[in-house]
């Protein structure tokens, strides 16, 4: 294509943090009307590259033209001026703040005396909010909506900027494939209407659906362009990760023993009610369900983050007190949570110190204190075996990409070599080539006698790991089903959306 | 009657809880007036309202600093500093200790002028090193609280300026019933609510508290807006140093020492959160009239100057966990 | 730096105040200027303690570091005296206390003197005073400075010595703090016209500037009738005494003080033999005697 | 020739940036040495560390506190209040004011004990609210500061607490050579050094300063540990009150008035951050010196006391931009 019909054209791009370098002289070039997907592994520099685009990095050196012209000035301010709106992949809202401020910020309507206008605002809220169906108050506060409620905001909230390019990235890490499909016929519409969609993502299934050409980096580097049409699966990874992964989830039949934990009846007063199961040595039992379901809730209620109404917990088959954290911790739990940025990274502080924080009783020294070198020793074997990518241990992991992050934050829990672990939504973000790894992790700890509890809303992901699958509606356990090869993502949907007796009947 | 019972005190926990500090107030004039008919009397009231000006003006800045996730120490220096330059400039012709002998009576206006000016100064230029040099607020307000004084002592060589006769109209009353500096601090309020419930600036204040990318990444200029909300809270203390000035008759160099904790206190106590993002104009106007009817209160009871002291930690503590129970969480 | 210079020909004389924040001690100070300016073999430095003891102590080590000849310390607390006179004697440099005494009724060591007043006399002489102008009857309040002002608590003590010795019909409404300031002074005041209305009498402020604003709330409540008194005799305190806006206040000699150390220093440099206290005494001012005090 | 320069310079820039407030420490020593040969004097430096050790120990404390995402405004009254507590019992028998008339001379540990309990009860009391009542740190030791400056009045009735010849001996020399208070702040330095490093207790004030939740999660015991750090920090307000003792040999009521924030002064001068998780007692000790210095420098080169407060509020904001540098991003 020549520069003229391109609508963005990346050249030679360089990004340098210290001890880093993340864009090597990588190019793109963006169609009008276009769907372009940026892949690549984790650290690949996706992200920094349409950091750069959107205005809030600059690059160290290379051009970005935008619409035939060079941009020289990087600003978000800029670029939102040029029409170049982005969903990021780590921004959280301003949470105390409502729908409508979040929406606005920065360009609230005026009245004839300079004043925000209230009214307008509210207006044009309900417009923003209608097209992407969501029924909220502008009014309600961010802090009050879901995790899935604030990223469909985000969205919103750049399509409304009417610009010629949105950058999306990671948009559906939050979602599931309601919302997700929601998204997809506004993508395609804003495609219809001749805008261009940068769209960042680790699950093939959605670049496959929606996108119209794929970029590929690796290790800050450009591999190629294709028509996504046109490059098979295989071959894409193949780009990606620079060798062919041969299972997604290498899961190792293992025995499975007694009973290790078993929950009776466990209620919390409004997210869920009469959840009784059981999970045994050895054994992976998957939780599946529509977002809004409450399986977050339970697994957190039994590690005692909330309080529960009523029920017991049993483990070894005697029953246990869990009012906190700490405790669960003494039970031998371990608790990989779902929203990395508010109760998972340690933002300020060292990848070493992410990883090992929960570990600590494991570097003492005779006399009690802890020892530096133990610490970094244990860190760096495990920076090694999941393939953290960062310049040393002693980097803020807010510098890491977000898969990096999630990656220190999967081996902080593996480190203290629980009995029991649950993991929500462990690989999201995660690139496929690791996701094999942390799912051969999984498997392995499954292997030495340990039993798994995982969350997740990817059903391959359920279906491949998993050994039976507990299945929420609603706050309602609707079913627990073994996973046996004729189990089929519809039988799933269906407990899950608890339509399961008109479906067999 | 029972469930009519229970509904009420439902109701109350409801309300105490949503309006914790409000009701702290409300039991504190109660119980007052109960002690001493004589603290509902208008001129005590608007006593209060009077003592509550000087550090109420300054906490209204303050809830801006504080909402963007800032500290102001300097407010109190400032106060002195731009007091004693406009009180120099509002000397009577026949003042003893004359800071310019030639001087004649300037208009009150420029003695005022020169204060604000001062004020959004000293507040523009901390502001100008938090945003461009990214130091903590707390060391730049800290440098600046230092330097201000040291401003105010040089310039009155420590000495007090007095005589301020054309200024002590702002300490007089409208009508000879309404107390000027009341009705100062009234337009400070309404001024200060509007700006940051009804403008872009008060909505970058509070975008910029609660999470400074999401502002930055939607185009607000956040160097700016810093900049802007330190020479308000400068601005205020100039303010502040008129009414000073206007009510005192007199300004002392070493006026004001320590009125920033108070300021603050009084913006913290009225909800405003120092990990940013959270405030009200409201809340701080609340904040600084339970503070000042304390006060007013310990004299009124005659209590123990040294256990004033501590009563007056306790209440503050105190108030501030009946107002924090309206955030707790319900489960 | 340019006063340093000459300092290296002659004596140098290092000034500890106890805080220049305090307007009475800039009175203090400029005194003893005023005289070191007349003089041409001494030079004076002044430091500012900032009403911290240690600030204070660490002060004195680094100017008898830096090789001072004489030392003139206005002291932050008057009983914490021992290491500062310790390090004085320790490198044989002369010691002034000025304003406040270290050393109550016992003689100061070698090599160590004091110029100055008695605190309580100050009380004293203002209730007197105030005793005589209410007939003996009635309500007072007291304006203290800082609650662990020494100045403050002797002056008060003096105010209460003298109605429990004279005027048994005089009750103490109440004592609070106005930290020295003009304008908590006047707060105060305002709460108690409010707390006690006709029963306040009369206001004893322990310095001029709280007592200029106690008068100040006085006038707006249209109080003519509450006689009010500081202390010290600054100049807006002098001219409110003439207007009969203040009743009295009480001379505290700055330049007896301030110029008196500064003397006694020169005099000790000079090796001339002087006595090691200085008595300064306190003048009540009221509007009979103003005149030999305004110039 | 060319390149061995620039290499030079980039590695004199990278030092500058990485270790920017020692390098600020080191350019005033030199510059003060050059204009003040007094200045490198042996027992100027001694001077200069004695005078920095009691601020320096407060600061020690208040890194935990703002490492922690917190703040402390009570030591300098913890301070006091611990200080004439212990004073009572350490007077000579023959002082002329005596606390207690028929207490005989006390073996000195006894007053050294109580000073650091009743630190280490304040600060545990403003923990414990902070902890389980959720108020905000500064409300919290705000009301501490007030009630401790309360009770040390009121201990006192407002005099000073003089004679305390047993605690002198903390004040003065081993071997006739080291100051005493110079080893007190040593010890606490290394105390404080390996609880932040080398234990348990150290990392958890990291991640609680880092992301409160996510300390939860990992199974911290936030509210216990939040007692823990503040009443370390009035802990270490109780052993300065030892220090101050027996370097003044009289406890004063009013006593060590604003300490507070010279201390907060030097732990954010040496890069303690107050967003939390960032901070080191290298840094704690080297800011205090930092004011130490900087404060002797005054006084050798005879600045004007006016002067000095203009100049020291500059000279910290200097100085935090400066080490602000190594953080500054390269792009
Ligand atoms: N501010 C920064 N400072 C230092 N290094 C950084 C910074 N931002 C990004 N990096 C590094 O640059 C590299 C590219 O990161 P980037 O976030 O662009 O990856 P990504 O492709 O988006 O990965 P992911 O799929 O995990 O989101 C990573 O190694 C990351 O650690
Ligand atoms: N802070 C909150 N305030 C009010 N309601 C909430 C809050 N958090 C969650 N909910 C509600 O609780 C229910 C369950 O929450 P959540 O969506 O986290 O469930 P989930 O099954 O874990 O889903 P997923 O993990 O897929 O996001 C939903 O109805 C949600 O709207
Ligand atoms: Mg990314
Ligand atoms: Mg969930």
């Amino acid at each position: 294509m020549s520069a003229e019909s391109n609508l963005l054209e990346v050249i030679g791009v360089v990004k340098k943090f210290p001890g880093v370098l993340a864009l090597n002289n990588v190019s793109l070039e963006v169609a009008p009307g276009e769907i372009h997907a940026l892949m690549g592994e984790n650290g690949a520099g996706k992200s920094t590259l349409v950091k750069c685009i959107a205005g809030i990095q600059a690059p160290t050196s290379g051009r970005i033209v935008f619409k035939g012209e060079d941009i020289t000035e990087f600003t978000p301010k800029k670029a939102l001026d040029r029409g170049i709106s982005m969903i990021h992949q780590e921004l959280s809202p301003v949470v105390h703040r409502s729908i409508m401020e979040n929406i606005w910020l920065g360009r609230e309507p005026l009245n004839r005396f300079g004043l925000v206008d209230h009214k307008a605002m509210y207006r044009k809220t309900q417009e923003v909010l209608a097209e992407i169906d969501l029924q909220e108050d502008p009014r309600t506060l961010m802090e009050n909506l879901s995790v899935a409620k604030m990223q469909m905001i985000e969205i919103a909230k750049a399509v409304s900027y009417d610009a010629k390019l949105i950058i999306m990235d990671e948009p559906t890490s939050a979602l599931t494939d309601k919302e997700i499909q929601q998204l997809f016929r506004i993508v395609r519409a804003l495609r219809d209407k001749g805008k261009s969609i940068i769209y960042i993502s680790h699950k093939l299934e959605e670049i496959y659906e929606i996108t119209d050409r794929v970029t590929v980096y690796r290790d800050g580097t450009y591999i190629g362009t294709e028509r996504t049409l046109d490059l098979p699966v295989q071959k894409m990874i193949n780009m990606m990760v620079g060798r062919d992964v041969d299972e997604l989830f290498p899961k190792t039949p293992c025995p499975i023993g007694e009973v290790k934990l078993e929950v009776r009846n466990l209620s919390h007063a409004r997210f869920f009610r009469d959840v009784s199961f059981t999970a045994r040595r050895g054994e992976i039992l998957g939780i599946a369900g529509l977002v809004g379901a409450g399986r977050t809730e339970l697994i957190q209620t039994i590690f005692g983050i909330y309080k529960k109404a009523s029920g017991t917990i049993l483990i070894d088959g005697k029953e246990v007190e869990i009012s906190s954290p700490k405790d669960a911790i003494k039970a031998n739990m371990a608790l990989l949570t779902e929203d990395r940025r508010t109760s998972g990274i340690f933002p300020m502080l060292s990848v070493g110190f992410n990883m090992t924080i929960a570990s600590m009783g494991q570097f003492m020294n005779r006399v009690k204190l802890l020892s530096g070198r133990k610490i970094s020793r244990k860190s760096e074997e495990y920076r090694k075996s999941i393939h953290v990518k960062t310049p040393n241990l002693e980097q803020k992991i807010m510098f890491l990409s977000g898969g990096n992050q999630q990656k220190v934050l999967v081996a902080r829990w593996l480190m203290t070599q629980p009995d029991i672990l649950f993991l929500d939504e462990p690989t999201r973000g995660i690139d496929v080539g690791t996701k094999a790894e942390i799912h051969r992790l999984i498997s392995e700890l499954a292997g030495q006698g340990k039993t798994i509890i995982m969350v997740s809303s990817e059903l391959p992901e359920v279906m491949g790991m998993s050994d039976r699958i507990l299945v929420m509606c609603k706050g309602v356990a609707t079913g627990i089903v073994e996973n046996t090869p004729d189990l089929t993502q519809d039988t799933l949907m269906a407990y899950a959306t608890n339509t399961m007796n008109q479906e067999t009947a | 009657m029972v469930s009519a019972g229970i509904i009420k005190t439902e109701w109350v926990k409801e309300k105490l809880k949503k309006y914790g500090i409000v009701v702290v107030l409300f039991l504190m004039i109660v119980g007052l007036t109960l002690a001493e008919p004589n603290f509902i009397r208008r001129t005590n009231i608007f006593n209060i309202l009077t003592q509550a000006s000087i550090f109420g003006i300054m906490a209204l800045g303050l809830t801006f600093v504080i909402i963007s996730k800032g500290i102001d120490l300097s407010v109190g220096s400032i106060l002195a500093f731009a007091g004693v330059v406009a009180a120099s400039l509002a000397q009577s012709p026949l003042a003893t200790n004359k800071y310019y002998p030639n001087l004649g009576e300037l208009p009150l206006l420029i003695p005022i002028l020169v204060a604000l000016l001062i004020g959004l100064s000293c507040g523009a230029v901390s502001g100008f090193f938090i945003a461009k040099t990214k130091i903590p607020a707390f060391i730049a307000t800290l440098g600046m609280m230092t330097i201000a004084r040291g401003f105010a002592l040089i310039y009155t060589n420590g000495r007090p300026i007095s005589n301020l006769e054309s200024m002590t109209v702002i300490g007089g009353r409208v009508f000879g019933v309404i107390p000027i500096p009341i009705l100062v601090y009234a337009g400070a309020i309404v001024l200060s609510w509007v700006l940051l419930n009804n403008t872009k600036f008060g909505k970058n204040v509070y975008a910029i508290g609660g999470n400074a990318t999401a502002a930055e990444v939607s185009g607000v200029d956040v160097d700016k807006n810093l900049i802007m909300i330190y020479a308000y809270s400068g601005l205020m203390a100039g303010l502040a140093a008129v009414v000073f000035a206007g009510r005192v008759g007199s300004v002392h160099p070493g006026a004001a020492q320590m009125y920033e904790l108070t300021a603050i206190a009084a913006t913290t106590i009225g909800g405003t959160s120092h990990s940013g993002g959270i405030g009200t104009i409201w809340g701080a106007f609340v904040g600084a009239l339970v503070l000042a009817v304390m006060r007013n209160g310990f004299t009124l009871l005659g209590i123990d100057a040294y256990w004033q002291q501590v009563t007056e930690g306790a209440i503050i503590i105190v108030a501030v966990i009946i107002d924090m129970r309206k955030n707790a969480r319900k489960d | 730096a340019g006063g340093r210079e000459t300092a290296r020909d002659g004596y140098m004389v290092g000034y500890v105040c106890n805080n220049f924040n305090d307007t009475f001690q800039t009175y203090v100070m400029d005194a003893a200027r005023d005289y070191f300016v007349e003089v041409d073999d001494v030079s004076i430095t002044f430091q500012d303690a900032q009403e911290d003891v240690i600030r204070q102590q660490d002060l004195v080590n680094t100017f008898i570091t830096q090789g001072v000849d004489a030392l003139i310390v206005v002291p932050v607390d008057t009983s914490a005296m021992t290491p500062i006179i310790r390090a004085a004697s320790e490198a044989n440099v002369p010691l002034i206390f000025v304003n406040r005494n270290p050393f109550g009724e016992t003689t100061p060591p070698e090599n160590v003197y004091y110029v100055g007043s008695q605190e309580i006399v100050a009380g004293r002489m203002q209730m007197e005073e105030m005793g005589k102008l209410l007939g003996g009857e009635g309500g007072v309040a007291i304006l203290m400075g800082r609650l662990d002002n020494e100045g403050a608590i002797l002056r008060t003590e003096g105010n209460e010595e003298v109605i429990a010795e004279k005027f048994p019909n005089i009750r103490v409404l109440a004592k609070e703090t106005g930290l020295w300031q003009r304008d908590q002074g006047m707060s105060l005041t305002e709460n108690w016209i409010t707390a006690y209305g006709n029963r306040l009498n009369g206001i004893l402020a322990n310095n001029d500037e709280m007592a200029l604003g106690a008068a100040e709330a006085l006038r707006s409540a249209g109080r003519t009738d509450v006689p009010v008194m500081g202390v010290d005799a600054i100049p807006d305190a002098l001219e409110a005494v003439r207007q009969g806006i203040l009743a009295a206040t009480v001379l505290q000699d700055s330049v007896g003080q301030g110029g008196g150390s500064a003397r006694l220093a020169h005099r000790i440099l000079k090796g001339e033999s002087v006595e090691q206290v200085t008595w300064v005494p306190f003048v009540l001012i009221n509007q009979d005697n103003l005149d030999q005090f305004i110039d």
